[in-house]
């Protein structure tokens, strides 16, 4: 092999002092990233150790795994229904902005949408609270009365709303713009030969776009899915403002005893929390953490799998 | 102002890859040397190489020696930044910077080392540069408007007045005229007439009919296929070349038969 | 009357025969509110209930639906009664959407403008019970806070990105990436966490302090400056980085002089959109920036008050006269989400005007 | 040209950030040298920082006691974190702060351990400054009291009673008229003092239908609808319909609230009845001096005594390590503990103010405090 030659020859490209230490800066920034993480990993795993080997409180459940799976659960649910919810209507969204909107409100409901994305937690918690709990109530008795043999709408409904169908909605609208934001800039990115031959085809403006458009971003649509979810997953104020939780573990949407989710439990209990509580509530802490790990290395797959063939 | 570039077997890498074999040609001062080839034999590699830009793409590197007036540019302890102070690039497409003014494009070389110099300098060496690229009457009034609202043939003079604007020894082109229309091109060629009475300029052009008009000598580089490497075919006085070369694979490129 | 005019028109011209009219879809639309309308009023008058513009709108969006799917299909075909079904669909899912978001606003706004006065902003909570005080020192201290955070993060994260663009290669930066992208998914409790472990080891037990705040608050923010930066300074092409390096201009001076600037206005996009992104958390300052009611201009020593805590906390425990402390958390939520969007409004407004100006 | 725009905009930020940080209109100058207030009649000489934390569910009574105290003293600044108890006590033995209320007083462990802010050799002492009726509410359209005994209310709460017609119910309220509806029971879904109280109300009186034991976070298994926060639980209560939940007694406003049996009457919840429950109540044996910590006697038949009260309490050090901390905690803690204070607490937090003859307790141990 060449090895011996190139070292030599890279080696006369001498570095101004400069330049050296500009790169050092740089690499030092990137490292304190690393450093910030791993402190923050360290940290997580020592605080959870005592609690996922050792005891428990008997109240709270027979072992750490044992307390933590109706919030895993919960966190899981409560995403689920919330993806369910937000990611047609944010790809309708997205559709409708950027191939049936006229150009210039298409533009402004860009912006809009952009900043509905960064709306505070705590206010969606006041909403969820104030408005949405009492506009749901009377649909949940409802359905609890008419639909109550679906296992989902189980009567007893809830006497107020907070259930976690209302905070799988709060939790839909949150993430709805930021995947609406993403699928619109996938869609704006679907080359304009393809969408332009498809309606040379005389195809009609829906055919263009299953012909063109979603072929495209589908792997776009599913990374800003799973980015959405990741979000949904990790709410914390929202949802312990607007949930009535109660650690069990069920299907029910519109009743009165819903599963916690791992975000809101740590907010609800962290202050009033000691000794090993303090330990078990960072081990769930872990636990979610891993969770949105495996989901945003799962969208990075995706991405890295599927934009091969999804071009530009 | 001019000096001599002396290539003497030089081979090109990207990391494992040997991109081009075994090149050796003398560059003339005050002349204008010509690159010519099908696509991928190497010429912009070997272009790139006689300043050292081709080490910014990682994993380059090269075998050999490049000697500017005697002094090897690849010898121990050379500075990359100081070979290109003295060996300037004019690239494909025109790129000057978005965010300065023609004024400022044009002091880019002199100002981004943080060098000083007074207005009165500056503005003698922003007329003498433009003048120098034939630019000057047509931007003389809008110094101060950005550099990327200029016509493409414009905006590659401007660049060529950037280039010559930290008097360089050598200007490299690289295909300078592809991005261009057969007007401004034209106006790019007189220019490149006019600065070999000051420079020594090395030009990458896949215009053949570029090649015999601006050029005093011509290269030739060809690839004998996908995977192998690049190699200087033929080199000699520009109308020898296109006239009576005495390689078959060069008559066959010169005169449209090939590929 | 226009029922007559349509077929004559569409005799006349051969480009438009078996297409419904213009105004056909509106007009359906208009029909099917009407009869959903008449029945949301029966159901009403039936049961006794109010009447309930709900079931009007959706009563009208299904049989709107139905309705332009089967004229469709009879007069234009089934390839075209899809398209407009789709088109129905889409709209609706569109203004559906809308409805909590307006909602939203609309809400916080009414509820909102109660205590949007001048004492509001005047005032701190000190010595106030009950009724009156304001939000000044959880303003101070939401601006403090933020600032800290951005000078933390907004080096850290550029560097970064400028270590990922312009030098990073090999496994470092393949770690520095995929870790960015971990911290993006850390739960901002989690974030709340830490900072409070971190300072709890130098300053003992019970430390509360804007800065630990600050802390916490970049390790959100940071990943999303990295992101941003990362994005633009991948879109500066490479034509200028060669540009200045054939100049012979040192690489440094190239990032610093060259690609930054060029980068610039999408970079402090991305820094403004970051900071509007974390000026609304909530559980980690309330972990560790802690509560009070007075003012305290001090970032590194004692309690300090933000906006987002005090809107939550306002909310959560009430004194006897509940309603003053509710108008105070609505007016605190409004006054966060005009910060939100007068940060978002500078973000694109610095995108627009400090772009550098396209050529051609 | 576009730097130096930029930099215009962070001018034009930085001069609002200066306008913002001006003083605020309600609090003292700050930059005025010490002393400078002296305006004030009777100028207060005290000055400087106190930090407590602890209880939530004295937060609101917190914020009265520290208005007026600071409004007295205009030089010091007191804070109260209503973090929690668990959390305050931690607080405290850390010497994060000066003082910690908590609804549970010190126990025996923790007293064996270090407390960092108190002198070597000291104890802490727990002061009862704090009582607070729970009341047990609900919102059942047409019906303002109930009477109800503990059996009842653990099964309703325990789920063995689900509709408001059900006869133990019905046969306690003969005037009432009770809907054949539901119950929702609405429950603190947080760790909280207000749950541990409920529960060992309940537990103590009603232990063969409250099985459940006392806790402080409602367990997944026994039911009902939970609620974050006493103002969750209240929310819950009044926009819901057919509810009954358990909250601070400051926080029921308009809706309906159950009157406990206690011997053979019904008591429904006043100021009155919950300081008598305290003062009927023995005091926790085997403390050391000055502790003043109460063993609430739950299953009193006392006529008009209303057991189901909330004691918080003041945790303190009789002896500071720092003598400033030690003056400011003497003075704010004789405040809390004085006529005044309980009456300005009351107004803010609907406490029952404490009794005379607790207080001169209190002030007693308060006055040994260096």
């Amino acid at each position: 092999m060449t090895t011996a030659a190139p070292a030599a020859s890279r080696a006369t490209a001498t570095k101004r002092p400069a330049d050296i230490a500009f790169q050092a800066v740089s690499t030092v920034a990137g490292v304190l990233i690393l450093i910030a993480l791993g402190g923050v990993a360290i940290f997580l795993v020592a605080q959870a150790v005592p609690a996922i080997i050792g005891p428990i409180p008997e109240a709270e459940g027979a072992s750490f795994w044992d307390w933590v799976w109706p919030l895993t659960f919960g966190t899981l649910w409560s995403a689920f229904l919330a993806m369910i919810m937000a990611v047609p209507l944010a790809v309708a969204i997205a559709l409708f902005i950027t191939h049936f909107a006229p150009r210039r409100l298409a533009q402004l409901l860009g912006y809009v949408i952009d900043l509905l994305a960064a709306i505070p937690s705590v206010i969606y918690g006041l909403w969820g609270i104030a408005v949405l709990a009492p506009f749901f109530q009377p649909a949940f008795l409802w359905l609890g009365e008419n639909l109550g043999w679906l296992p989902l709408f189980t009567p007893p409904a809830s006497g107020t709303g907070r259930t976690i169908l209302t905070a799988s909605v709060v939790l839909a609208v949150m993430v709805l713009p930021i995947i609406t934001a993403l699928c619109r800039e996938i869609f704006l990115q679907t080359p304009r030969l393809n969408e332009e031959a498809a309606l040379a085809l005389g195809a009609t403006r829906w055919e263009m776009i299953t012909m063109a458009v979603l072929p495209h971003g589908r792997s776009g649509i599913i990374a800003s899915s799973i980015l959405g979810l990741g979000r949904a997953l990790g709410e914390t104020m929202a949802v312990a403002m607007v949930l009535a939780s109660s650690g069990v573990v069920s299907f029910v949407v519109i009743g009165s005893q819903n599963p916690s989710t791992i975000a809101a439990n740590i907010a609800l209990r962290f202050p009033e929390a000691h000794g090993i509580t303090v330990n078990m509530l960072i081990g769930s802490g872990l636990v979610l953490f891993a969770i949105t790990l495996l989901v945003n290395g799962l969208s990075r797959w995706i991405i890295a799998k599927t934009t091969v063939d999804g071009g530009r | 102002m001019s000096k001599r570039i002396e290539i003497n077997d030089l081979d090109i890498y990207y990391g494992d890859f040997k991109a081009v074999e075994g090149v050796s040609v003398d560059i003339e001062p005050r002349a204008v040397t010509a690159f010519i080839g099908p696509s991928g034999c190497g010429k912009s590699t070997v272009l790139r190489s006689l300043n050292r830009m081709h080490e910014v793409i990682s994993g380059a590197w090269v075998d050999g020696e490049v000697l500017l007036d005697g002094a090897n540019l690849y010898g121990p302890g050379v500075d990359p930044v100081n070979v290109r102070r003295q060996i300037g690039m004019v690239f494909q497409r025109p790129n000057p910077f978005p965010t300065m003014t023609i004024r400022e494009n044009v002091l880019a070389g002199v100002m981004l080392n943080n060098r000083r110099m007074s207005k009165s300098d500056q503005d003698d060496l922003v007329e003498r540069s433009l003048r120098g690229a034939n630019l000057w009457n047509e931007v003389k009034d809008r110094l101060g408007v950005p550099g990327s609202g200029l016509s493409g043939g414009q905006q590659q003079r401007l660049c060529i007045a950037r280039a010559i604007a930290v008097s360089p020894d050598v200007l490299l082109m690289d295909e300078p005229c592809s991005a261009l229309d057969p007007i401004s091109t034209l106006a790019i060629e007189d220019l490149i007439e006019e600065l070999k009475t000051e420079y020594t300029i090395v030009i990458v052009t896949h215009n053949m009919q570029q090649a015999s008009r601006v050029s005093d000598k011509t290269a030739f580089f060809n690839i004998a296929g996908t995977g192998k490497p690049g190699k200087l075919i033929e080199f000699d006085e520009t109308a020898k070349i296109f006239s009576n070369p005495s390689v078959q694979a060069t008559e066959d490129y010169v005169s449209g038969r090939f590929g | 009357m226009t029922a007559t005019i349509a077929p004559t028109r569409t005799a006349q011209n051969p480009l438009t025969a078996g297409q419904l009219p213009r105004w056909a879809p509106w007009a359906l639309l208009g029909v099917a509110v009407l009869i959903g309308a008449a029945v949301a009023g029966l159901i009403a008058g039936a049961s006794g209930t109010a009447f309930s513009l709900v079931t009007v709108a959706l009563l009208g969006f299904v049989l709107y639906l139905v309705a332009v799917t089967v004229v469709s299909q009879l007069i234009e075909g089934g390839r075209k009664a899809t398209d407009r079904l789709v088109t129905g669909l889409v709209v609706g899912a569109f203004l559906l959407a809308l409805v909590p978001l307006i909602s939203l606003v609309v809400t916080v706004a009414i509820n909102g403008a109660a205590r949007f006065d001048l004492e509001f902003f005047t005032y701190t909570m000190r010595n106030v019970v009950g009724e009156g005080g304001g939000v000044l020192h959880a303003i101070v201290g939401t601006v403090l806070v933020t600032i800290w955070a951005a000078i933390i993060s907004v080096p850290v994260g550029i560097f970064t990105a400028i270590y990922l663009v312009e030098y990073g290669k090999g496994s470092l930066s393949k770690a520095i990436t995929f870790f960015v992208d971990v911290m993006t998914g850390i739960p901002s409790i989690v974030a709340g966490l830490f900072a409070y472990a971190l300072f709890a080891l130098f300053a003992g037990e019970g430390v509360r302090s804007g800065f630990g705040g600050a802390v916490a608050l970049s390790l959100l923010m940071i990943p999303t400056v990295v992101r941003s930066t990362e994005e633009m300074l991948k879109l500066v092409p490479n034509d200028l980085r060669e540009a200045s390096l054939a100049l012979g201009v040192p690489k440094w001076l190239t990032i610093a002089k060259v690609v930054l600037p060029t980068a610039l206005a999408g970079i402090v996009t991305g820094v403004t959109l970051a900071i509007a992104r974390v000026i609304g958390e909530t559980a980690p300052l309330l972990i560790i920036a802690g509560f009070t009611t007075n003012m305290n201009y001090n970032v590194f020593d004692g309690r300090m008050m933000t906006l987002p805590v005090f809107a939550f906390n306002q909310y959560v425990s009430p004194g006897v006269q509940e309603q003053a402390y509710f108008d105070r958390a609505w007016s605190a939520a409004l006054v966060l989400i005009l910060i939100v969007m007068i940060l978002n409004i500078g973000a694109r407004v610095i995108a627009h005007f400090f772009a550098p100006k396209a050529g051609r | 040209m576009k730097f130096t725009k930029l930099g215009r905009a962070a001018v034009v930020a930085a001069a609002g950030a200066l306008l913002l940080s001006s003083c605020a209109a309600n609090e003292p100058a700050a930059t005025e040298p010490a002393g400078g207030d002296s305006a004030a009649p009777e100028a207060s000489t005290l000055s400087g920082d106190l930090a407590g934390a602890g209880a939530s569910s004295m937060g609101a009574a917190q914020e009265a006691w520290i208005a007026g105290f600071q409004t007295a003293n205009p030089d010091v600044n007191i804070t109260y974190d209503p973090a929690g108890s668990g959390a305050g006590r931690e607080q405290f033995i850390a010497g994060g702060v000066g003082f910690a209320g908590s609804d549970a007083y010190l126990d025996d462990e923790e007293l064996a351990g270090e407390f960092a802010a108190c002198a070597p050799d000291s104890l802490p002492v727990d002061l009862p400054i704090y009582i607070s009726p729970i009341a047990v509410i609900f919102n059942v359209e047409g019906v303002d009291s109930l009477n109800m005994d503990a059996a009842t209310i653990a099964k309703i709460f325990s789920g063995q009673i689900t509709n408001w017609n059900d006869p133990a119910i019905a046969e306690q309220n003969p005037e009432a008229t009770l809907p054949d509806a539901a119950i929702t029971a609405v429950h603190r879904s947080d760790d909280s003092g207000t749950t541990e109280n409920f529960t060992e109300y309940l537990a103590a009186t009603a232990e063969s239908d409250w099985t459940e034991g006392v806790f402080e976070t409602w367990p997944a298994a026994y039911g009902g609808e939970g609620a974050q926060g006493t103002s969750g639980v209240v929310d819950a209560v009044s926009n819901g319909t057919n509810t009954i939940g358990y909250a601070d007694a400051s926080r029921a406003g308009d809706l309906g609230t159950v009157a406990l049996q206690v011997g053979e009457e019904y008591v429904p919840f006043t100021a009155e009845a919950a300081a008598a429950a305290v003062d009927a109540s023995p005091r926790v044996e085997g403390r050391h001096e000055g502790d003043l910590a109460v063993d609430l006697d739950r299953t009193t038949t006392e006529a008009g005594v209303y057991p189901l009260v909330l004691i918080s309490y003041a945790i303190a050090c009789t002896d500071y390590e720092d003598d400033a901390t030690a003056e400011l905690v003497k003075a704010y803690l004789g405040y809390i503990a004085s006529e005044e204070g309980q009456q300005a607490g009351a107004e803010n937090a609907g406490n029952a103010p404490i009794s005379d003859e607790l207080r001169e307790e209190i002030l007693a141990v308060v006055d040994t405090i260096q």
